[in-house]
């Protein structure tokens, strides 16, 4: 991608952010400001990613991305949610993401502009026919105030275990995972067959 | 992102090899990786590198952790040693040999002296030759201590390298007390020592063989056998006896294979014979008791053990040293006789080889040295493939490179 | 959306009390918190500051004295405490030097992002009761999260330096902390299983009393394996020795501080003293009692919301930590260091099941004797 | 471990490939002022070509058994002298003998087999013997310069080797 058009992106990113600083500001005086600050992170970490030619890089604002998500979670009340998504997003996943991306060979031709921007044209296209769709037919039930936030992790904990609330999806996403890691790892290892022993020549 | 300016690397980079068995690491672990497609990529350790102990460069091929080849690269310090054999007089070049093993200068010292000696055929009196051995001795401690030391401080222990230096700031300080220089002693001349010890010295030194003995323990305990230290050093670099030979590896490097051959002992000079046959020291061989024989810890072991042997020497030459001349009758400006000689004596690093070829004249015609370390180093080139990143600085390390030999 | 979790997270802070009473009437709650906050950082900086640079200075002598030397001795006088101070202000001064190859926004983000996350962490440290940035409900979780971006920071650092040592340094960091973040925090699941809550300050507040026997490190056999887990497991998420892997200066010439220099890598420095510091509170809060001592239980009821008994609970808990802190220099200061593979075995193959082993064994004793 | 002569006899026995002689030291003829004698130790000559097969015949024969090669270097005596010497050092670990050897290598054409195959300590001796004194060795594994820089000129060992005036625009003088 051209070098050039680093500096147009990043100035109009940061236009983006002031003008959603100074209209969260306006509206909703200081948890406006958040607000416009954790959505301000949340696009521009994935904008970012989408635009940075260099992998890692794109890596690296993915943690923008969760942070900012995580913020929004913290304005709604739902605190451990938001500091989940850190601890796991942020500190296990990214890390994993950050250890494949470092290892795989730079491969800086492969985003092209026209690519990167008939991406994003089809993300928008896409995201404005759902959102259309979606506004067109689900009655938002909306309210001004938030029942007051439980963070308790006991009660969390409870709804997960207890079996009038959540056990049966959350051992369901348990499994999933493990089938997942048990197939990544079949998948990752080869067949017994082609695994050669490199010694085996020396024993005999 | 901006590539980096570096001129390309010289082209000696392909002839690294890369033996497909090197997936295999030592320890028998399995080779990891093997599907997932990894580039190799190429790391200058060194010329300026913790773990090359000087200036010494070797281009590591990685793929991950694993190294999958290793090249050696010396020259960082030639400073031509043997050319200016060729060009100043022979007693002037002995300021010479304190400088290509810096840690073991009276060894080189007295390496050159009898070699010249053997030209020459000089007596040397029975005073100096005793003072010799103490001194030699004494220097081989020093230099172990720093082998040690330092690797300690490879295998990431930092506390002994500066117990190490305790006592060996005492052993420069007898040196000091006996030429007046701490590092470059130029102190074994040709037909016998500079001058007499000082009054005292003797029982100074008998002084530090007593303190030395209590403090060696403290390394043994802290180091030697300290389970991490032996889990990184066991089965790690291991050196068969067959290579050994074959390598030409000498001193330690040579007895951690487990090959029982001490120039002291099989081919003594000066008062060795006598020693030896007294029975006052042992030759320390590796034995393989953690890991596999001749792996790092078998070379580290037989270091410090050889420290504790030469505390015996020491102590053997201060029970029968006599009053007497400590020089024979050498002219000032010295005439070696047309001839020339081979004498290897056993360096701290092992065998440290002089070649002087006289054609009659005050200068020398060839003066070859061969540095222990200079054909030690060539075994890393085949140890190095199939281990991790931090065992090949254990590998590094336990060769005991001093690149001022090496280079010369 | 509402900023009350963010309010409860400051209400009952120090700060807004105080500036609630300067403050003229009619001042917006949301400028109270923001003054707050304000006020909350800078003191929070000064601490970590002060924490960082009495470290350095505590490792220097510690070394110093392991090692049969003095350590600094001159600077400011007495043993040289101002040596640090020196060094801080000569690093302040040092050229900035950025490598040629480096991608230069992630140069110059990692060394903040790695500080600024571990200032982060420090927020939910209760120093005594009363005595907090922040009164998090959920304080381990957070500074779990907190301390596990601080690993993004180091990769960054590593990945932006365009150097193949920091590019290593930064693989080991990010391999050993996703192998060391499970048993860190399963071997905490010990004790907040006792304490019932992840907030410090509750924990803390759950054992007073007499002389340490309400410690949680007491309540049942489980808690001292668990302990010991943790503690290895934070050494290795510190990078202290026998973990220092991505920074193994014999191997890797410094890691991922390889191409850092002045005030840049001074903060890799903070980061790590600080991190150690945290690491030590978090277990002396939640297995040595937090900020209880046998001095704070000769207290009297009466007497203990007191600014007096405040401070000898921060005393105590600094004290602790430090104790902590002291035991990581002495380890670091004698062991060699271990290699990749073995790091990584030790993590996975031992000391996450045997974490794991400690819950359950917990549980179990805690369902039959609690 | 035997002396010079009982290794000689023997060498002669095995029918060692390329032994030509042996020079031993001697005293100076009285009469003749020009003839000093000669020093130090003694020494078997060999023929260059041969050197490879002298080294393995020696480290086989179990009486000899010179396993360790001590030194490989070279010797330029003097700048008439139409010869390089070759000087071989030999160590025994088993008897605790050694044995130096002499090759006389012909300045016109130095050109020697590479002794690898003999004693893998031959492959360091060689790349520094080959950059000092351009003596070839055919059949080294890895024959760059090893202590002098790659683009370094001239064989500085060599007696009529002139002094570089500068390297890389750096002034040697």
């Amino acid at each position: 991608m051209d070098d050039k058009l680093q500096k147009p992106f990043y100035a109009a990113l940061g236009v983006i952010t002031l003008g959603l600083l100074g209209w969260g500001a306006a509206s909703a005086g200081a948890q406006g400001i958040a607000f416009g600050l954790f959505t301000a992170l949340t696009l521009g970490g994935s904008l970012i990613c989408v635009w940075e030619r260099s992998v890692v890089r794109s890596a690296f604002s993915l943690m923008g991305t969760f942070t900012g998500v995580a913020g929004l979670f913290l304005l709604l009340g739902a605190d451990f949610l938001a500091v989940a998504q850190i601890l796991i997003y942020v500190g296990g996943i990214l890390a994993l993401i950050l250890f494949g991306v470092m290892l795989s060979p730079p491969d800086l031709a492969e985003r092209k502009l026209s690519r990167v921007l008939g991406g994003l044209a089809l993300m928008l296209g896409a995201v404005a026919w759902v959102g259309s769709k979606v506004a067109g037919t689900v009655a938002w039930a909306t309210t001004d105030e938030l029942p007051e936030p439980t963070t308790k992790v006991d009660e969390i904990g409870v709804a997960f275990l207890d079996p009038e609330g959540y056990v049966v999806p959350f051992e369901l996403a348990a499994m999933i995972l493990t089938v997942a890691l048990v197939a990544a790892v079949y998948i990752a290892r080869r067949k017994a067959s082609d695994l050669t022993d490199p010694r085996a020549e020396e024993r005999a | 992102m901006t590539e980096i300016n570096t001129p390309p690397e010289p082209p000696e980079a392909k002839t690294i090899e890369i033996p497909e068995k090197a997936r295999t690491l030592p320890s028998g672990e399995r080779e990891f990786m093997l599907d997932v497609s990894t580039s190799d990529l190429e790391v200058n350790m060194g010329p300026q590198h913790p773990a090359t102990h000087g200036v010494m460069r070797i281009l590591i091929r990685t793929d991950g952790e694993v190294v999958t080849g290793g090249q050696v690269h010396l020259g960082y310090l030639h400073r031509c040693a043997e050319k200016i054999g060729e060009n100043v007089e022979w007693l002037q070049y002995l300021p010479y040999t304190d400088r290509y093993d810096y840690l073991s200068a009276m060894n080189n010292n007295l390496g050159y002296s009898l070699a010249v000696e053997a030209v020459m055929g000089v007596e040397i009196p029975r005073r100096a030759t005793l003072l010799r051995t103490i001194c030699a001795e004494l220097n081989r401690i020093g230099s172990h201590l720093i082998a040690f030391g330092t690797y300690g401080l490879d295998i990431g222990a930092f506390t002994p390298f500066f117990y190490c230096f305790r006592e060996r700031e005492w052993m420069m300080a007898l040196f000091e007390k006996i030429c007046g220089a701490r590092l470059t002693y130029s102190y074994i001349r040709i037909g016998g020592v500079f001058n007499d010890a000082p009054v005292g010295w003797l029982k100074e030194v008998e002084r530090f063989c007593d303190v030395f003995e209590e403090k060696w323990q403290e390394y043994y305990d802290l180091l030697v056998v300290n389970h991490i230290f032996v889990q990184r050093t066991a089965k790690i670099g291991v050196i068969t006896p067959e290579m050994a030979v074959d390598y030409g590896l000498t001193g330690p490097m040579l007895r951690g294979s487990g090959i029982d051959f001490d120039l002291r002992r099989d081919m003594p000079y000066m008062a060795y014979d006598e020693i030896s046959k007294a029975g006052v020291y042992d030759v320390p061989l590796g034995r393989g008791e953690k890991g596999e024989l001749g792996d790092c810890w078998d070379r580290v072991y037989v270091r410090v053990q050889e420290m504790m042997e030469s505390i015996k020497i020491i102590r053997w030459c201060l029970g029968c040293i006599e009053d007497g001349p400590v020089i024979g009758d050498i002219p000032k400006v010295l005439k070696v006789p047309p001839g020339e000689a081979y004498v290897g004596i056993e360096n701290p690093r092992g065998e440290l080889g002089h070649y002087v070829a006289s054609d009659g004249g005050k200068v020398a015609k060839r003066c070859r040295v061969r540095g222990p370390s200079f054909c030690n180093v060539a075994v890393l080139e085949k140890l190095l493939p199939g281990t991790f990143l931090a065992d090949s600085v254990a590998i590094i390390g336990s060769t005991d490179v001093v690149i001022g030999e090496t280079d010369r | 959306m509402n900023l009350m979790a963010l309010e409860a997270a400051t209400t009952g802070n120090a700060f807004t009390e105080l500036l609630g009473g300067i403050a003229p009437e009619g001042t917006p709650t949301w400028a109270l918190w923001l003054g707050a906050a304000g006020a909350g950082v800078g003191i929070l900086v000064a601490f970590v500051s002060l924490v960082a640079m009495f470290s350095v200075w505590l490792e220097r002598k510690v070394s110093a004295h392991i090692q049969c030397r003095y350590g600094p001795m001159y600077a400011g006088g007495w043993h040289g405490w101002a040596q640090t101070l020196a060094d801080g202000v000569k690093l302040l001064l040092k050229e900035d030097m950025i490598p040629l190859g480096a991608d230069k926004p992630l140069f110059m983000l990692a060394p903040a992002l790695v500080l600024g996350a571990i200032f982060g962490a420090l927020v939910a440290l209760p120093l005594a009761p009363g005595f907090f940035f922040a009164d998090v409900n959920m304080g381990l979780f957070l500074i779990l999260a907190f301390s596990s971006l601080t690993t993004i920071g180091v990769v960054m650092a590593g990945w932006a330096s365009n150097s193949k040592w920091s590019l290593y340094g930064a693989m080991r960091e990010a391999a050993q902390v996703v192998a060391y973040e499970v048993p860190l925090g399963v071997s905490l699941f010990v004790p907040l299983m006792v304490a019932g809550t992840f907030s410090l300050t509750e924990a803390s507040a759950a054992q007073s009393g007499w002389f340490g026997m309400h410690w949680f490190i007491f309540q049942n056999p489980f808690m001292l394996p668990a302990f010991i887990i943790f503690f290895i497991a934070a050494l290795a998420e510190t990078k202290r020795a026998p973990f220092d892997l991505p920074e193994a200066e014999s191997e890797l010439v410094a890691g991922f501080m390889t191409e850092y220099s002045g005030i840049r890598w001074s903060f890799f420095f903070m980061e790590e003293y600080a991190a150690m510091f945290l690491m030590s509170a978090v277990g002396a809060v939640f297995f040595f009692g937090g900020y209880h001592s046998p001095l704070t239980a000769l207290f009297p009821e009466e007497a203990t919301t007191g600014l007096l008994y405040q401070l000898v609970c921060a005393g105590t808990l600094i004290f602790k930590s430090f104790v902590g802190v002291f035991v990581m220099m002495w380890l670091r200061w004698t062991l060699p260091r271990l290699r990749i593979d073995q790091v990584m075995s030790m993590g996975y193959k031992y000391l996450t099941p045997l974490a794991l082993v400690c819950v359950l064994g917990a549980a179990i004793w805690e369902t039959i004797f609690a | 471990m035997k002396d010079f002569d009982e290794i000689y006899q023997r060498l002669e026995a095995i029918k060692a490939p390329g032994l030509l002689s042996a020079d031993r030291p001697r005293e100076g003829d009285p009469e003749d002022k020009t003839d000093k004698g000669r020093a130090g130790e003694a020494f078997v000559l060999i023929e260059p070509a041969a050197a490879k097969e002298f080294l393995i015949a020696v480290r086989d024969d179990a009486e000899l058994a010179f396993d360790i090669l001590a030194d490989l270097t070279a010797t330029d005596p003097d700048t008439e002298d139409e010869n390089f010497w070759l000087n071989l050092h030999l160590l025994s670990l088993g008897h605790g003998h050694r044995l130096a050897i002499k090759a006389m290598v012909p300045k016109a054409d130095p050109v020697v087999p590479s002794m690898v195959d003999a004693h893998m300590a031959a492959h360091f001796h060689e790349r520094e013997c080959a950059e000092m004194f351009g003596i070839t060795f055919e059949g080294n594994p890895d024959p760059r310069n090893i202590l002098l820089p790659d683009d370094w000129e001239g064989h500085p060992l060599r007696k009529d080797y002139e002094f570089p005036k500068e390297y890389h625009g750096i002034s040697c003088e």
